[in-house]
């Protein structure tokens, strides 16, 4: 009995962080949209535009091959499986142990691998630039995403991400090192998310464009799930910032229906308050030339690494 | 076996010493070619033969000039070996200098009257019991060898002979002097007379005499020995000698004569080491042996003849010799004993190699020596092993002595490790880089067809001689080698 | 009669040493074979002395091998030679006379270090003689170093060896000399006889080893 | 009793070399297969013995001992955990590369090179991993090097192979005298050679640091440890590819063992500084060898150095090892044990599959350059999915084996706060840095070598043209493939095979994983971290099933093949594509600067001006220039120096010795 709650509830998560992703770019562009001073679209066009997408007839490229096809469904399901991983509204669930943070991390980088394979797969120019350079930024930003994985772990004693919230929850002080992660874990979100200042969402001067140039053949239910794979990892980074940093109000795997509930509603609004907050940071700020962008990430490096570096010297950092 | 020979109308160390002298006077009266090289082979083969009978039973050394105890038998036997082989080589190789004209008829009778006479001077010399006889003979060795470098007549072998004959004179004046000081060390010990220079009685009194005297006396050895072993500074005869000499000749020089000297020097070495007041030689012979080592390593370079590149690794081989003995204790003198002995081998079926290749390929130049393997394939991969060998490649001999050497040295000497460490990578370097150019790449044209090159039989017979000794040495040998290991201190 | 004999020893002997000397002040060919010869002179009568001292009879084929042959036959063929080949007559020295003769002071006197201390046991005329002999080696010696005609390098081979038999007659009842100064002589007689069979004079237009060394740099 | 067997089969190698020298010798057609086959199944007995004594417990180890070898030592075989674990990782890569060569072989055009060195070249490392005494060890070591050299040798028209060769056979030796040292050292001035000995024997601790520097001389060059690498990228591409991969994805191995067993079975207690050395250089050769390998053009090249790199990545985990060892964290030493021995056998898996890659398109297209390559994956469609699946092993990405070590490393380096000496304290967290670095640089440099060799557009006629490979080499690849797979996703069994590999070395050993459930694998405590390679597989595949399904049955499926949209740039030919230089220029531009002194300057004709406009880039490699070009030019200096005396006159020789006589005399004379 137990266990198949215990299943239903990860069943629940999955489908939840599935529905929920359109809406948070849905909600960002909105925002975005509103601090221009422009109506913009509904918080809903997301879903909207998924929809026409899928049921679009799919345009390939004459040589496209076979990975170009299946690309697409690999980088969903991967980024699905991470996002399914972080504790959401709950902690502790069932699957949580099938993977720890850096697995999570490994995840988004196979995602990564197979879209910067399907950007060169055609065998134009900006297929090649897309790659180039998100391989680039991922050089930096995966090493720093480790060494951020680092600071927590040593500061939890795990890199069990349940095993991390429920120790933020209880025995939580300011800390150094913690937010020394914060500050790289934003920068790497932001990267990986290519968000202003490291890319350009809405661009399509294709020179500028990094994440855009990869995905620029793929057309259809292709593009669909691509779209939705890039959503869900938006929502996975900004509930894991949530989840480390201000675990408070998840529900724990016994509560009861009620506790999870709450624990849901403060999930949603973590999101609202997250998605928010970047927003206005991307509006204050312009985007930076491609060659800048390494210095940026490598701060988060260098962040990631001084805050291990004080765990190793002392603990009570 | 035994009884059989006490048949014999003589003892076998005398054999060692009537069958060359004999088979000598003959082949200078023998006009043809390949009868000549029968009786030389016959005769070389003759000798080895009875050298082994030694192993079997030993003449009393009190009888007779001539004596054979555990050291000097493992040099008879083994220079009786190499002459054998050497000779079944040369035989081949002589007819075919003879069939290009490079050789005229007319001076066969003298090369191989003057290779018999030369192992009848060598056997004389390890066997002496006497250390004027055995300086006798160590001349007569110079003298011979002299006269078969410069077979060939030509500008340049007339002038390595020059520059042998007067190194090597000068050589054998400085060790004159030396034995006549230690004829004067032991004769108020020992007494006037003939007793004064007999090994065996030397030996046994070495610790009475006066020690200065042995000292100057052993610079005298040492130099004037020395000279014939090779030992840098005194070295410059032999990379001459070595490539213009007839192939064979380059071969026993190096397996042989080599070896000869450097019996002499160890005898005197056991001689001043039994004297605990002397100056220990152990020093004196690490130096030099360090210094030709690493000398020798990078004249290898830029070394454009082959056979003076490899005249250049017997300097170097010869250094490591004299350093094991010069480091004393039973590994390193096992190690010395092991590593002259394959290098004997290793040499000389590298000189065989050597001039089938230079044959084949009408040159000497390593610049025009090129593709080996592709062109004659057994005999450029039996170079190639050769070589590996001489390198101290496992799983050949000289790697076992090498690794012996190398890892009591640095157990006992760490510093004295380093140098010789750097010396050993120096001349793998030079070697393989040139076996690299010789054996590989696109062959360059071969003045004869591949059948016509002789036999590759000796040169087999020695390199599988050698690997079975870098895989498995038989118990006797061993015990044997340590027993002289001991004697050497 | 004791002090006496060991007082003309060593008086030959010294003379050998002297000999040397004026070897080495020789410039010219001919007159350095003259003096060979009387190098070879006096050394037969010295081993001849010790031949008397020593009661020992074998000595005196030595000495007389030494007269014949190094004395007569050798500065006689070899005088013939250097008319015959055209030899020019003067020697050309590395680095002149006169450092030559100091130098070889300065060997003389190691040799007395070297041997006297060394020799200490060994009865008088043994040591003395020793000393001297080495003397004569290492002047031999230096005189082939310092001289460029082959000619002249013979002679400094040839007194070297002088040296030789010097030591090994004053060497009391050593065996083997007088079979060791005949193989010696019979070197020099190759060393002799090698001028002539290597052809030398066809092959190169002066003995000099200079010359002969200058066919290695073009080859190696 | 396995380690007979193991004997006699290794004896059987050396006997088909010696068949194989005579059938080359009358070039026998069908001599390949034969030779191939043979070594084959005789791998696969050695195969099982490996395995035998590693799962089998202490019943089925043991030693021999020979009447060969030394004399008055003979030779030792041991077949202990230690070298059965890595018995097995060698002859699996054996038997798969047998397997690979039945179908490569054939297209050799000079088997004669070939067929005789590959056996004996098994047959070396496997006797190195069998002997146990230093005399053995030193002999089958250097045989491995020789008969690879011959390997390595076997195109030699082509100067470059000549030149690799000589470099390769030069370190090798060097590596060797290094090792002779160090066993010299051990086994101290009466020479025991015996490894029974030398382990009972007890060693100054100032003496066992320099054995410690002398083994990562001589098996860091075997290994190809920065800066002894420099043989390996040049050996490793000359030969033929089933041996390139026997070299790369075995012989490294077989030095890390060569080093696993001096340092940690036989030269006792370590000193915390031993891993400081190690740390240091295990990383600095994994970023460095990345680095090189994402700007390699020459396929095979690249892999030589991603070689190095991952070499590197074992070597940090065995620093750490001796870290927690000389601290006696025993439970956090055999986890990085375990992890480093773990990532040695997913590399040799995913290197030799990699390798027969390369090897599958040097055949299908007689290219290496990848700048001429492209669009491999229309033509060589099976090759392709191999390749892929390789590079996805190498560059750490789940479900594969290759995340598994790595990832068992990292956790490794988040016990080590624990460690007492500041030095490490420091040292670590840099090391884990260096490696997530090197892992992500991985990928980028196998996307690299995917992307250009199999995606986009054909560079070249050679590459329009290629073809399919014969079946033994497609399946010897799924062989290595299949097993990668399990080793990611079934790892527990594994781990758990070399915990008296751990206990025997560290003695102590990682906690028993659990099969069930969810055959999740557990590094120290369930708390700390986990992970199942099962699961992650698992919901991979339904989550893509799913989607796939629910789009085709609730949305569209079809399809139009249409050109390339390319923002509207009609028909643009190949030579517009991103090219291999130019997708690693963003990597270059930032981390070239540091690691190659790298210089780009463009010329720029002026406007109106036809002269084409010219970029020029200069790369250092600082390695040759720091160390080995110095050293070449003082020997040839001092070799130029010393050559005038074999030019002197006579006169010259005899002062030569007169000068000596005279010193010699003086000495005497002052002595006295």
């Amino acid at each position: 009995m137990g266990l198949i709650l215990a299943i239903l509830i990860q069943g629940v998560q999955m489908v939840l962080v599935l529905a929920l992703a359109p809406g948070l770019v849905g909600f960002t562009r909105k925002v975005k949209a509103r601090l221009l001073r422009r109506q913009g679209p509904s918080v809903l066009q997301p879903y909207r535009d998924l929809l026409r997408l899928v049921r679009k007839e799919a345009v390939l490229a004459d040589n496209a091959s076979w990975l170009f096809r299946n690309a697409p469904y690999l980088i969903f399901a991967t980024t699905w499986v991470a996002a399914a991983l972080v504790p959401t509204f709950a902690a502790g669930l069932h699957f949580s142990w099938a993977a720890d943070l850096i697995a999570i991390t490994a995840l988004l980088g196979s995602a990564r691998f197979f879209l910067a394979l399907a950007g060169m797969d055609i065998g134009t120019a900006f297929g090649g630039i897309g790659s180039s350079r998100e391989m680039l930024f991922a050089t930096l930003a995966e090493p720093a995403m480790i060494m951020i994985v680092f600071t927590v772990a040593l500061v939890a004693g795990s890199t069990q991400l349940s095993t991390v919230a429920e120790f933020m929850v209880h025995h939580s002080t300011l800390r150094v090192s913690l937010g020394l992660a914060l500050i790289g874990l934003i920068i790497v979100a932001l990267t990986e998310n290519a968000r202003v200042p490291v890319d350009n969402p809405a661009t399509h001067l294709e020179l500028t464009m990094v994440h855009e140039a990869m995905v620029l053949e793929y057309s259809g239910r292709h593009l669909a799930v691509i779209e939705l794979a890039a959503a869900l990892k938006l929502l996975l980074y900004i509930s894991l910032i949530a989840c480390i940093f201000v675990p408070w109000g998840m529900a724990s795997q016994d509560d009861g229906v009620l506790g999870m509930l709450v624990g849901v509603v403060t999930w949603v609004g973590k999101l609202t308050v997250g998605g928010f907050l970047m927003v206005l940071f991307e509006t204050a700020i312009a985007k930076m030339r491609v060659f800048r962008v390494p210095e940026f990430v490598g701060g988060a490096l260098m962040l990631g690494f001084l805050g291990t570096l004080l765990l190793f010297v002392s603990r009570s950092f | 076996m035994s009884s059989f020979l006490n048949m014999l109308p003589f003892a076998p160390i005398d054999a060692l010493l009537v069958v060359p002298g004999v088979a000598a006077l003959l082949l200078t009266l023998i006009p043809q070619y390949r009868l000549g090289a029968r009786v030389n082979m016959l005769a070389s083969g003759i000798t080895f033969l009875f050298a082994l009978t030694l192993l079997i039973e030993r003449p009393d050394p009190t009888v007779s000039f001539l004596f054979v105890d555990d050291l000097n038998v493992v040099f008879v036997v083994l220079g009786t070996f190499v002459g054998f082989t050497t000779s079944i080589f040369s035989a081949s190789y002589i007819g075919h200098e003879i069939e290009i004209g490079r050789l005229k008829p007319g001076y066969i009778r003298f090369y191989h009257g003057m290779y018999q006479a030369l192992s009848f001077s060598m056997n004389l010399g390890l066997t002496a019991n006497n250390v004027g006889l055995m300086w006798v003979a160590v001349e007569l060795a110079t003298l011979t060898t002299v006269l078969m470098v410069g077979l060939y007549r030509t500008q340049a072998a007339l002038e390595a002979a020059w520059k042998y004959f007067i190194l090597g004179s000068v050589g054998i004046a400085l060790a004159l002097f030396g034995t006549i000081l230690i004829y004067m060390a032991a004769r108020p010990v020992i007494g006037e007379g003939h007793d004064a220079m007999v090994w065996t009685s030397l030996i046994a009194n070495a610790p009475k005499f006066s020690p200065e005297l042995l000292n100057v006396a052993f610079v005298f050895l040492m130099l004037g020995y020395g000279t014939k072993v090779g030992l840098a500074p005194l070295h410059a005869w032999l990379p001459d000698a070595h490539a213009e000499g007839p192939t064979p000749i380059s071969a026993v020089l190096s397996g042989l004569l080599l070896n000869v000297a450097l019996y002499a020097l160890l005898r005197f070495k056991m001689l001043l080491a039994a004297n605990p007041l002397a100056v220990a030689p152990g020093p004196l012979l690490v130096t030099l042996g360090l210094v030709s080592l690493i000398f020798a390593a990078f004249m290898l370079y830029l070394r454009r003849d082959i056979k003076r590149l490899f005249a250049y690794s017997s300097i170097e081989h010869m250094g490591l010799i004299a350093f094991a003995f010069g480091m004393g204790g039973p590994l390193a003198n096992f190690a010395g004993l092991l590593h002259m002995t394959m290098h004997s081998l290793t040499k000389s079926a590298i000189f065989f190699a050597v001039g089938q290749v230079a044959q084949v390929k009408g040159t000497q130049k390593i610049a025009d020596i090129r593709g080996l393997t592709e062109s004659h394939p057994t005999l450029g991969w039996s170079l190639i092993v050769g070589v590996a060998a001489i390198a101290g490649l496992p799983p050949m001999g000289i790697f076992t002595s090498e690794f012996l050497l190398v890892s009591s040295t640095f157990a006992r000497q760490p510093l004295l490790a380093i140098p010789l460490v750097i010396g050993l990578l120096l001349a793998f370097g030079a070697l393989i880089w040139r076996l690299t150019g010789i054996a590989f790449g696109k062959p360059s044209p071969s003045v004869v067809d591949a059948g016509r090159h002789p036999s590759m039989l000796p040169l087999i017979i020695h390199l599988v001689l050698v690997l079975i000794a870098g895989l498995y040495l038989p118990g006797p040998l061993v015990a044997w080698f340590q027993n002289v290991a001991r004697m050497l201190g | 009669m004791e002090r006496f004999s060991l007082d003309a020893a060593h008086l030959l002997a010294g003379g050998m040493v002297l000999v040397s000397f004026m070897m080495l002040y020789q410039n010219r060919i001919l007159g350095l074979l003259n003096v060979f010869a009387a190098h070879a002179v006096v050394l037969s009568l010295s081993v001849a002395w010790q031949a008397y001292v020593q009661s020992a009879p074998h000595l005196f084929v030595t000495a007389a091998i030494a007269l014949i042959l190094k004395a007569i036959i050798i500065p006689v063929a070899l005088h013939h030679m250097v008319l015959r080949l055209g030899v020019h007559r003067d020697i050309e020295t590395v680095g002149g006379i006169g450092p030559t003769m100091l130098m070889g002071i300065g060997l003389v006197a190691l040799s007395m270090v070297v041997m006297l201390p060394a020799a200490a046991e060994a009865d008088p005329i043994a040591r003395e003689d020793l000393a001297l002999a080495l003397s004569v080696i290492l002047l031999g010696l230096l005189m082939m170093v310092t001289r460029q005609n082959a000619i002249s390098q013979i002679v400094g081979f040839m007194s070297l060896e002088n040296g030789l038999v010097l030591a090994a007659t004053g060497a009391r009842g050593m065996p083997l000399v007088v079979e060791i100064s005949v193989a010696f002589s019979v070197l020099v007689a190759f060393i002799v006889i090698g001028v002539f069979l290597f052809r030398i004079r066809e092959r190169f237009d002066t003995i000099d080893t200079q010359a002969l060394d200058d066919f290695r740099e073009g080859r190696e | 009793m396995p380690i007979a067997a193991a004997l006699l089969s290794v004896a059987g190698l050396a006997g088909v070399a010696v068949v194989a020298t005579i059938l080359a010798a009358q070039r026998r057609a069908w001599a390949t297969p034969i030779v191939y086959g043979a070594s084959l199944i005789l791998a696969a007995v050695l195969l099982m013995c490996g395995l035998l004594a590693l799962l089998g417990g202490s019943a089925f180890q043991g030693a021999v001992h020979l009447p060969v070898g030394l004399p008055w030592i003979g030779a030792y075989f041991a077949l202990d955990p230690l070298s059965a674990a890595f018995l097995v990782i060698v002859d699996f890569g054996a038997v798969v590369a047998s397997f690979y060569a039945i179908g490569y072989g054939a297209h050799e055009e000079e088997p004669g090179r070939v067929l005789p060195f590959f056996p004996a070249f098994l047959a070396g490392m496997n006797l190195v991993v069998l002997s146990a005494d230093a005399f053995g060890f030193l002999v089958a070591w250097e045989f491995m090097s020789l008969s690879s050299w011959a390997l390595v040798m076997a195109h030699h028209h082509d100067a470059e192979n000549r030149r690799a060769g000589y470099v390769y056979l030069l370190m090798a030796s060097f590596g060797t005298l290094m090792l002779l040292l160090a066993f010299g050292l051990l086994a101290g001035p009466d020479g025991d050679y015996a490894f029974s000995a030398i382990r009972t024997a007890h060693h100054v601790p100032w003496l066992a640091g320099l054995v410690l520097v002398l083994m990562l001389l001589g098996a860091g060059s075997k290994a190809g440890l920065v800066p002894l690498h420099v043989w390996l990228p040049l050996a490793h591409p000359a030969a033929p590819s089933h041996v390139s991969a026997l070299m790369s994805g075995v012989m490294t191995k077989v030095a890390v063992y060569g080093f696993i067993r001096v340092v940690f079975d036989l030269a006792g207690e370590p000193a915390w500084w031993w891993a400081v050395l190690v740390l240091i250089l295990g990383s600095g050769s994994a970023v460095l060898g990345v680095l090189h390998a994402v700007l390699q053009r020459d396929l095979k090249r690249l892999l030589a150095y991603s070689t190095v790199e991952n070499v590197g990545i074992i070597f940090i985990g065995l620093g750490l090892g001796l870290a927690f060892k000389t601290n006696d964290m025993t439970g956090a030493a055999a986890l990085a044990v375990a992890a480093s021995i773990f990532h040695a056998f997913n590399h040799s898996l995913f290197k030799s599959l990699l390798f027969f890659g390369a090897g599958n398109v040097l055949t299908g297209t007689g290219e290496r350059d990848i700048e001429k390559l492209g669009g491999l994956v229309h033509r060589m469609p099976e090759t392709a999915y191999l390749f892929l699946g390789g590079c996805l092993a190498i560059s750490a990405l789940p479900p594969l084996n290759g995340f598994v070590s790595e990832w068992l490393i990292l956790q490794a380096i988040l016990l080590s706060p624990d460690v007492p000496q500041w030095a490490l304290r420091f040292l670590i967290p840099a090391s884990g840095a260096m490696l997530a670095l090197a892992a992500a640089l991985a990928a980028a440099c196998f996307v690299r070598a995917f992307g250009i060799t199999f995606l986009s557009r054909p560079r070249s006629p050679a590459a329009e043209t290629a073809h399919e490979v014969s079946r033994w080499q497609i399946r010897a690849m799924y062989a290595l493939l299949i097993i990668c797979l399990i080793a990611g996703v079934f790892p527990g069994p594994f781990l758990d095979a070399l915990s008296p590999v751990s206990q025997m070395l560290v003695s102590g050993a990682m906690p028993k994983q659990p099969i069930l459930p969810h055959l999740s694998i557990i590094p120290i405590s369930e708390s700390r971290s986990s992970y199942s390679g099962f699961l992650v597989f698992f919901f991979i595949l339904m989550a893509s099933w799913a989607a796939i399904r629910v789009i085709h049955n609730f949305a569209s499926r079809a399809v139009r093949r249409a050109p390339p949209w390319d923002c509207g740039f009609p028909d643009a030919s190949p030579v517009t594509q991103y090219t291999a230089d130019s997708f690693a220029q963003p990597i270059r531009r930032v981390f070239g600067p540091i690691a190659f002194r790298a210089k780009v300057s463009q010329t720029m004709p002026p406007p109106g001006d036809m002269a084409p406009a010219r970029l020029t880039l200069s790369l250092r490699d600082l390695v040759w220039e720091f160390i080995y070009e110095p050293l070449e030019s003082v020997v040839l200096y001092a070799a130029e120096r010393l050559n005038i005396l074999q030019f002197l006159t006579i006169r010259s020789y005899l002062s030569l010795v007169f000068a000596a006589l005279v010193l010699l005399l003086v000495l005497v004379a002052t002595w006295a």
